[in-house]
């Protein structure tokens, strides 16, 4: 397996050369994509099926998709886009800092870390799935954070849009006809992503998924709903998408103050943990497929042909 | 150790200060109520901590800024004797203030600043320790610059560039010498002087030379005076009680601190840093008076007249002699009463006759006796006629300076003496002996303007002439020397 | 497995050169995707032990790709909305 | 504790809020800012009466969960944010151009501040500067088109700090198995930690804009408007300045080498110089102010070499490191209420160019007073907090006999007062120009800020008292 | 002869054949001239591959269940295969290549 390892390592790292410092933004985007699938293989071999399921639907995908998109409205032809040149004295700084970094990583002896105690105190935390037990309950307050931090980036587009308001629907406009295969496609597979989506949301309990793998999914669906026609793309002008996208980070922060009368911040009681937990993270799912919907189909422009 | 006296004190002026920013341009009557009240109730204050002193009292308050970083005001003999200069001119100076500017623009700004500039003073007055001096002496810088520039021409703009060009770097050398002196130290009080023992001679003498460059900017040592002359293009009132008393006394009056309580003057002799302190408060006086002689206008030979003024109060304390440090603080009221008569009589001159320059005085003694008489009192009292005041200090300070064997210093008393008679007499032979040129006006009818300088004319005169009493500065200054410093 | 967790730090130092030295915006962007992405994998490689990898640094990695991905949309949405405003693509002319 | 855990929430609610009912944005925040401040007192007083306050999240407690502690550093930084940001709210409900976006970013950026001063966590602290970093950018680019390539450059410096500081972070994680920086303290240094530390300390540095990472600063503060960049300039490089003193002062206080703390000493003066020349160059108001803030946080950089300086001879205990709170707090609300003055003055005059600024003290009284006593804060001229910073940090200087340090905190006072003092003559001049009015109640905001940072001055026995509550022993002890 | 032993020989028939299909899929995609050919090519061999590559897996899967999510997959992949060839080829005609 050793052989199979140095392959995927050597392979990861010749196709993240190609996509930095490659000919052409296209082709450079793609060599992510693939990088992004690669990268998912090698967690796959460490045993994090978890983390594997998010760098290929978040990191591969999703940021795939946004480059794509951005690469499209750039609009710039990949034909006379020249190789970079070589930055010495930047290449000579980062390979000092390759120096120390792969010294330190060989002298590292990894040790257990902290799987010990989590295991031992899982079975308080509500879930069996140590990811989600550290995510939801044991580091509870990271994730809070993290969806804010995705609602951020939300507004962070905001002001963006072409009048600084984002009242009309995001993205660009579509302009899928209506029989064709886009549209066809569009109307057949929602139904079963909705269906993955949420298998992937409970399933996060026990086995490898949750909030934010489910999520993507869903919002992965979304855009493809919202590409196909089949759906008018989502917008800040109505209160529902908006409340949609403040339901999560909302109910998790409740729960938190809630958690003040019996125990202390974001404390759940041991007996109700797995219905929390759960709640939250099917608010959070919700949250998460808004607004990385949201972030892939960018800021309104209006009038811009597609 | 009743602590409410000190704070009231400088209340009184703070709070007339603060009140004023707010006040709008047109409430003049209750500007005006509020500046004079201040006034008043300050000299009331001063009065009565002096008549308490006298049967004993003391007075200490400190107020922490952070744990070594005391604001301590504690009253002693030195500090009610500045305390008490700057509170009976105050008063004088609001009154013609008031007069002189009538209704022009921006007064409550200007009465804001000028009440906190007398707090600031006060509070360096009291000052107990070389932190809350240097405190109230940055406060002073700060709350000067406004009045320099209060005319927002491009003259006096440019005379507060100067003057901020040069008072930063003065309190940036200043607090290094504090920092440096209490790093060694600790917190330095002027209560028990620090032990220099552990500080070695050769930083003790930079440290020393610190303190003289920093107090020496506001002081107008030689080649530190340059802001003074272009200060002057301020209103009359802010030349008068701040370049004759507050900022340019605060630098004595600093020099006279650094030297007695904290260095302590035998510290100072064995350092070897006497006698060139005195050389270059001689250097300022020669050198002050003859760049008066080469003025065309009136209030700038006032200025280098003032310049070489000061230093004789540093020339006093630079002296062994007790008798020198005697005159040196006599002459810090001296200088102050005269400076002031003249700086009015110049205002009056300016506001009532228009006349800046000195070829304009001629034949004034006729149109504007009162004035002229003033002026020749506050000149002749400059030069040292006896028995004017000027006469008093400069025979202590020749009688300390032959105490200490520095006789030197007695040439440069001669030399200085007739170096202001040389720089006043043709403006005196101007207002008395020449005929008044055709179109010359003038009038006193405003007395608000014209009393202020006949009761300071008057005090100078009288403190010369009653010199011998123990009330008179003289007394009190040798009641500070005796209690507080006997050599 | 320290293949890798070696791996980890040449994306790393990659990442880091292509983030300083990149000339197009969107490349500076996948650079930091990279980096990003390399660290994690550093962190997951040397949390590998005997079979079982250890949780913490899986949920720390989780949350760190959906915080890469915010930065990266954020960054995408200011590179569109720039090109549209200044027809400009890179930072390099203007002073910085 | 029930304070705390408010402080902690309410911005975050009150984010969701405005995102939720965009039209009540302006009356939401004024809402946060206020309950924000009476949670504050209440743990201004706990504090100060029991010491320092703990929560942990879901009562895990470290290393498993993430331990969150209220010292009396982590407090003062949480009121003077209160401060500045309640004024930045009151200022931006009366400018016309700010829309719903600001409102959210604000509350965001106010979140990831609390956050970061409390955490004791070292991932929990990236995810609060990523936080932080994504509403800070995005608070630049809601300035318009202008904006955009300042807050990209802005982006990209503060992307790659956070991952130097990730990796750093990994390093510490696989050699120690441990993110809870009071078991880090406990535990041995290993052999990675320098590697690790410096990664840490070099990105922590990239996003306090500490020279020569400073280029993204000056642009972005001017380009964003003048609400945003207060809160820009005051708090947000304060806020990675805070981690770098809990990472060398907390957690691995012997880990600091000699070569270390020349380091930053050298950036930390040439930050001094740069920054102050630089100000003195610019003829925009607010490219002024900004490059002073690169000036200013090259002081705080002091604080590393300074510690410990104290000397048998002072009455006080770790003098340069509460110095250096003393100038993080005064700096902040003085740059706050310069910017804000700015942001006046262009209501007022349409521009920020020195040329339209003159005359406006005489239309503008207070503005101009706000901006003096804001000006002499950073001047470090009595009686303002910044004296009693510089002071306590110049006594450390010469005790230890670091003199070098100190020439450095005069040379960088003059270089403040030569580069304010340009604003100050331009607003001292006769002419008064034609204006638009502005409310005298507005104009008290700034002035409000710039006296609260000379009642720092005044008060500073109680804010240094109170500041000594959970300090850490190399304070006292020295790196 | 045991039928654990037919089973592996009858997984890596399947996988093997599967490769082969991906290889000379991929092979089309490098040689073709344009763009229409390529396509064909992909989605022809690229799905075959993959058929008999999930042929393979399902046998080697010890759960009905996985079988099931295995066909789910293909079912899926066949699908987006489908639609995305559609869509290239019509981009590539509204970019007017013949």
């Amino acid at each position: 397996m050793a052989v199979f390892d140095l392959l995927l390592c050597a392979l990861i790292l010749l196709v993240a050369v190609a996509a930095i410092v490659g000919k052409g933004l296209f082709r450079a985007v793609v060599f992510f994509v693939i990088y992004g699938v690669l990268l998912s293989l090698a967690w796959v071999r460490l045993d994090a099926p978890d983390v594997a399921l998010a760098e290929v639907a978040i990191g591969a995908g999703l940021t795939g998709v946004l480059l794509l998109g951005a690469v499209g409205r750039l609009a710039r032809s990949d034909a006379d886009e020249p190789a970079e040149p070589i930055d010495w004295p930047v290449a000579v700084a980062a390979s000092v800092v390759a120096a120390l970094l792969v010294g330190a990583a060989i002298k590292i002896t990894p040790g257990t870390g902290l799987e010990p105690e989590v295991r031992a105190v899982l079975t308080r935390t509500g879930v069996e799935n140590p990811v989600t037990a550290i995510l939801m309950n044991l580091r509870a307050w990271d994730t809070l954070l993290e969806s804010m931090v995705l609602i951020t980036a939300v507004i962070g587009l905001w002001p963006l849009a072409q009048g600084g308001d984002w009242m009309e629907p995001a993205g660009p406009a579509h302009h899928a006809q209506p029989g064709g295969v886009l549209s066809g496609f569009g109307r057949l597979l929602p139904p079963v992503a909705l269906l993955v989506g949420v298998y992937l949301l409970w399933a996060g309990a026990s086995q490898p998924g949750g909030a934010f793998q489910g999520g993507t999914v869903l919002a992965a669906a979304g855009v493809l709903c919202v590409m196909a026609g089949v759906v008018r793309a989502p917008g800040m002008a109505a209160p529902a998408w908006r409340l949609a996208l403040v339901a999560g980070p909302a109910v998790f922060a409740a729960f938190g103050v809630a958690g003040l009368a019996w125990g202390g911040f974001l404390t759940f009681p041991e007996a109700w943990a797995k219905g929390a937990i759960l709640t939250i993270e099917m608010a959070l799912t919700l949250s998460i497929a808004v607004v990385l919907a949201l972030l892939v189909l960018g800021p309104p422009q209006a009038g811009e042909a597609r | 150790m009743s602590v409410a006296l000190p704070i009231a004190i400088l209340l009184s002026s703070l709070i007339p200060a603060l009140a004023s920013f707010f006040l709008a341009q047109e409430s003049h009557m209750w500007r005006n109520l509020l500046s004079l009240g201040g006034a008043v109730i300050k000299l009331g204050l001063v009065v009565a901590m002096l008549l308490a002193v006298a049967q004993g009292a003391a007075y200490e308050v400190q107020l922490n800024l952070a744990p070594g970083l005391h604001l301590l005001l504690r009253i002693d003999a030195l500090s009610l004797l500045f305390m008490s200069l700057s509170a009976v001119l105050w008063l004088l100076t609001t009154i013609y203030a008031i007069a002189y500017f009538g209704t022009k623009a921006e007064l409550s700004r200007f009465f804001g600043f000028f009440s906190l500039c007398v707090a600031a003073t006060t509070g360096l007055a009291m000052a107990g320790s070389l932190i809350s001096f240097f405190v109230f002496f940055e406060m002073l810088t700060l709350s000067t610059w406004p009045l320099v520039v209060h005319k927002q021409d491009d003259r006096s703009l440019a005379a507060g560039r100067r003057y901020l060009a040069y008072a930063l770097p003065g309190s940036v050398a200043l607090l290094v010498a504090i920092v440096w002196l209490e790093s060694v130290t600790g917190p330095v009080l002027f209560t028990d002087p620090p032990d220099l023992s552990a500080v070695d001679p050769v930083s003790l003498r930079g440290i020393f030379v610190l303190f003289v460059a920093g107090l020496g900017v506001k002081a107008a040592l030689v080649p530190l005076h340059g802001w003074l002359p272009g200060a002057m293009a301020a209103p009359a009132p802010v030349s008068a009680l701040l370049h004759a008393v507050a900022v340019v006394k605060a630098g004595a009056f600093g020099v006279v601190r650094v030297v007695y309580d904290v260095f302590g003057l035998i510290t100072v002799q064995d350092l070897g840093l006497g006698t060139p302190l005195a050389v270059a408060a001689s250097v300022t006086i020669l050198w002050g008076s003859l760049r008066a002689m080469q003025q065309e206008e009136i209030k700038t030979r006032l200025a280098y007249s003032t310049v070489s003024q000061v230093s004789y109060i540093i020339l006093g304390a630079a002296v062994a002699g007790p008798f020198a440090t005697i005159g040196g603080l006599a002459h810090l009221v001296h200088q102050g009463l005269m400076k002031i008569t003249l700086f009015f009589c110049a205002g009056i001159y300016d506001e009532r006759a228009g006349a800046k320059r000195i070829d304009a005085l001629n034949g004034m003694g006729a149109r504007m006796p009162v004035t002229s008489i003033c002026f020749s009192l506050g000149a002749l009292g400059m030069i040292g006629l006896p028995p004017m005041a000027g006469f008093v200090s400069k025979v202590y300070l020749g009688i300390g300076a032959l105490q200490a064997g520095e006789n030197w210093v007695l040439a440069v008393l001669a030399a200085s003496t007739l170096l202001n008679a040389a720089y006043f007499l043709p403006i005196l032979y101007r207002l008395w002996f020449l005929p008044a040129a055709d179109i010359a006006r003038g009038d006193e009818r405003s007395p608000m303007l014209v009393i202020p300088a006949v009761i300071t004319a008057l005090a100078s005169l009288a403190v010369g002439v009653f010199a011998a009493s123990p009330l008179s500065p003289l007394g009190w200054a040798s009641l500070i020397v005796a209690r507080e410093y006997a050599p | 497995m320290t293949p890798f967790a070696v791996t980890g730090a040449l994306l790393v130092a990659l990442g880091l050169y292509g983030l300083i030295a990149g000339r197009a915006l969107l490349r500076r962007i996948i650079a930091f995707n990279v980096m990003g992405s390399g660290v994690f994998l550093m962190l997951g490689a040397l949390g590998w032990h005997e079979g079982r990898a250890d949780p913490v640094p899986q949920a720390l990695i989780i949350t760190g790709i959906v915080v890469a991905l915010s930065g990266s949309a954020l960054a995408v949405g200011l590179v569109v909305a720039l090109a549209r405003a200044t027809g400009r693509q890179h930072l390099r002319d203007d002073v910085g | 504790m029930i304070a705390l855990a408010t402080l902690l929430i309410l911005p975050i609610f009150g984010a969701l809020a405005v995102v939720a009912v965009p039209g009540q944005a302006a009356r939401v925040a004024a809402a946060v800012a206020v309950l924000s401040g009476g949670a504050l007192a209440v743990l201004i007083m706990a504090v100060a009466k029991g010491g320092s306050v703990q929560i942990l999240p879901g009562g895990w407690g470290a290393p498993l969960g993430i331990a969150l502690e209220a010292d009396g550093l982590a407090v003062a930084f949480m009121a003077m944010t209160v401060a500045v940001t309640a004024a930045a709210i009151a200022l931006a409900a009366r400018t016309p151009a700010i829309g719903t976006p600001f409102w959210a970013l604000v509350m965001l950026t106010w979140s990831a501040l609390n956050v970061i001063y409390v955490s004791r966590d070292l991932f929990n602290m990236y995810v609060g500067l990523e936080l932080l970093t994504l509403a800070a950018v995005a608070l630049v680019a809601t300035g318009g088109t202008s904006a955009l390539a300042p807050a990209l450059r802005y982006l990209f410096f503060a992307l790659t700090g956070s991952l130097l500081y990730l990796a750093g972070v990994a390093l510490i994680y696989a050699a120690h198995g441990v993110l809870d920086m009071a078991h880090l303290a406990e535990a041995p240094l290993q052999a990675t930690d320098g590697v690790a530390l410096a990664l840490m300390t070099a990105g922590l540095l990239v996003k306090t804009a500490v020279f020569p990472f400073h280029a993204w600063l000056p642009p972005a503060h001017a380009a964003a408007p003048p609400p945003a960049s207060a809160l820009l300039s005051a708090l947000v490089p304060k806020a990675s300045f805070v981690i770098l003193m809990r990472l060398w002062f907390d957690a691995v206080p012997d880990a600091a080498t000699r070569s270390l703390l020349l380091t930053l000493a050298i950036l930390g003066a040439l930050a001094v110089a740069h920054g102050g020349v630089l100000a003195l160059r610019q003829d925009r108001l607010k490219q002024i102010v900004a490059y002073s803030t690169v000036a200013q946080i090259g002081y705080l950089m002091l604080v590393f070499p300074l510690a410990g300086g104290g000397g048998a001879a002072q009455p006080w205990a770790a003098g340069a490191w509460s110095g250096a709170i003393f100038h993080a707090l005064a700096h902040g609300l003085a740059k706050a209420a310069m910017f804000l003055c700015a942001g006046i003055w262009i209501m007022a005059a349409g521009s920020d160019r020195l040329d339209d600024l003159r005359g406006l003290a005489r239309a503008l009284p207070m503005t101009a007073m706000a901006f003096g006593v804001a000006a002499v804060t950073l001047m470090g001229l009595p009686p303002s907090g910044g004296f009693t910073a510089k002071y306590l940090m110049m006594t450390s200087a010469f005790a230890s006999g670091q003199v070098v340090l100190a020439i450095v905190l005069l040379a960088g006072g003059l270089l403040a007062a030569g580069y304010l003092y340009r604003p100050m003559e331009a607003l001292f001049a006769r002419v008064v120009p034609d204006h638009r009015p502005v409310s005298r109640l507005l104009q008290a905001v700034p002035l409000l800020l710039a006296l609260l940072a000379f009642a720092m001055g005044l008060f500073s026995d109680a804010v240094y008292a109170f500041l000594q509550t959970g300090r850490p022993g190399a304070a006292e002890g020295g790196l | 002869m045991s039928v654990e032993l037919l089973r592996q020989i009858a997984v890596y028939a399947l996988t093997g054949a599967g490769l082969v299909f991906f290889l000379a899929g991929t092979l089309g995609v490098v040689r073709f001239p344009d763009t229409f050919s390529r396509l064909h090519a992909l989605t022809k061999a690229d799905n075959l591959g993959l058929g008999f590559l999930t042929l393979g897996l399902a046998v080697n899967a010890e759960r009905w269940a996985d079988v099931a999510k295995l066909a789910l997959i293909w079912a899926l992949v066949l699908l987006a295969a489908g639609t995305v060839a559609q869509l290239v080829a019509r981009s590539a005609l509204v970019r007017g290549e013949r």
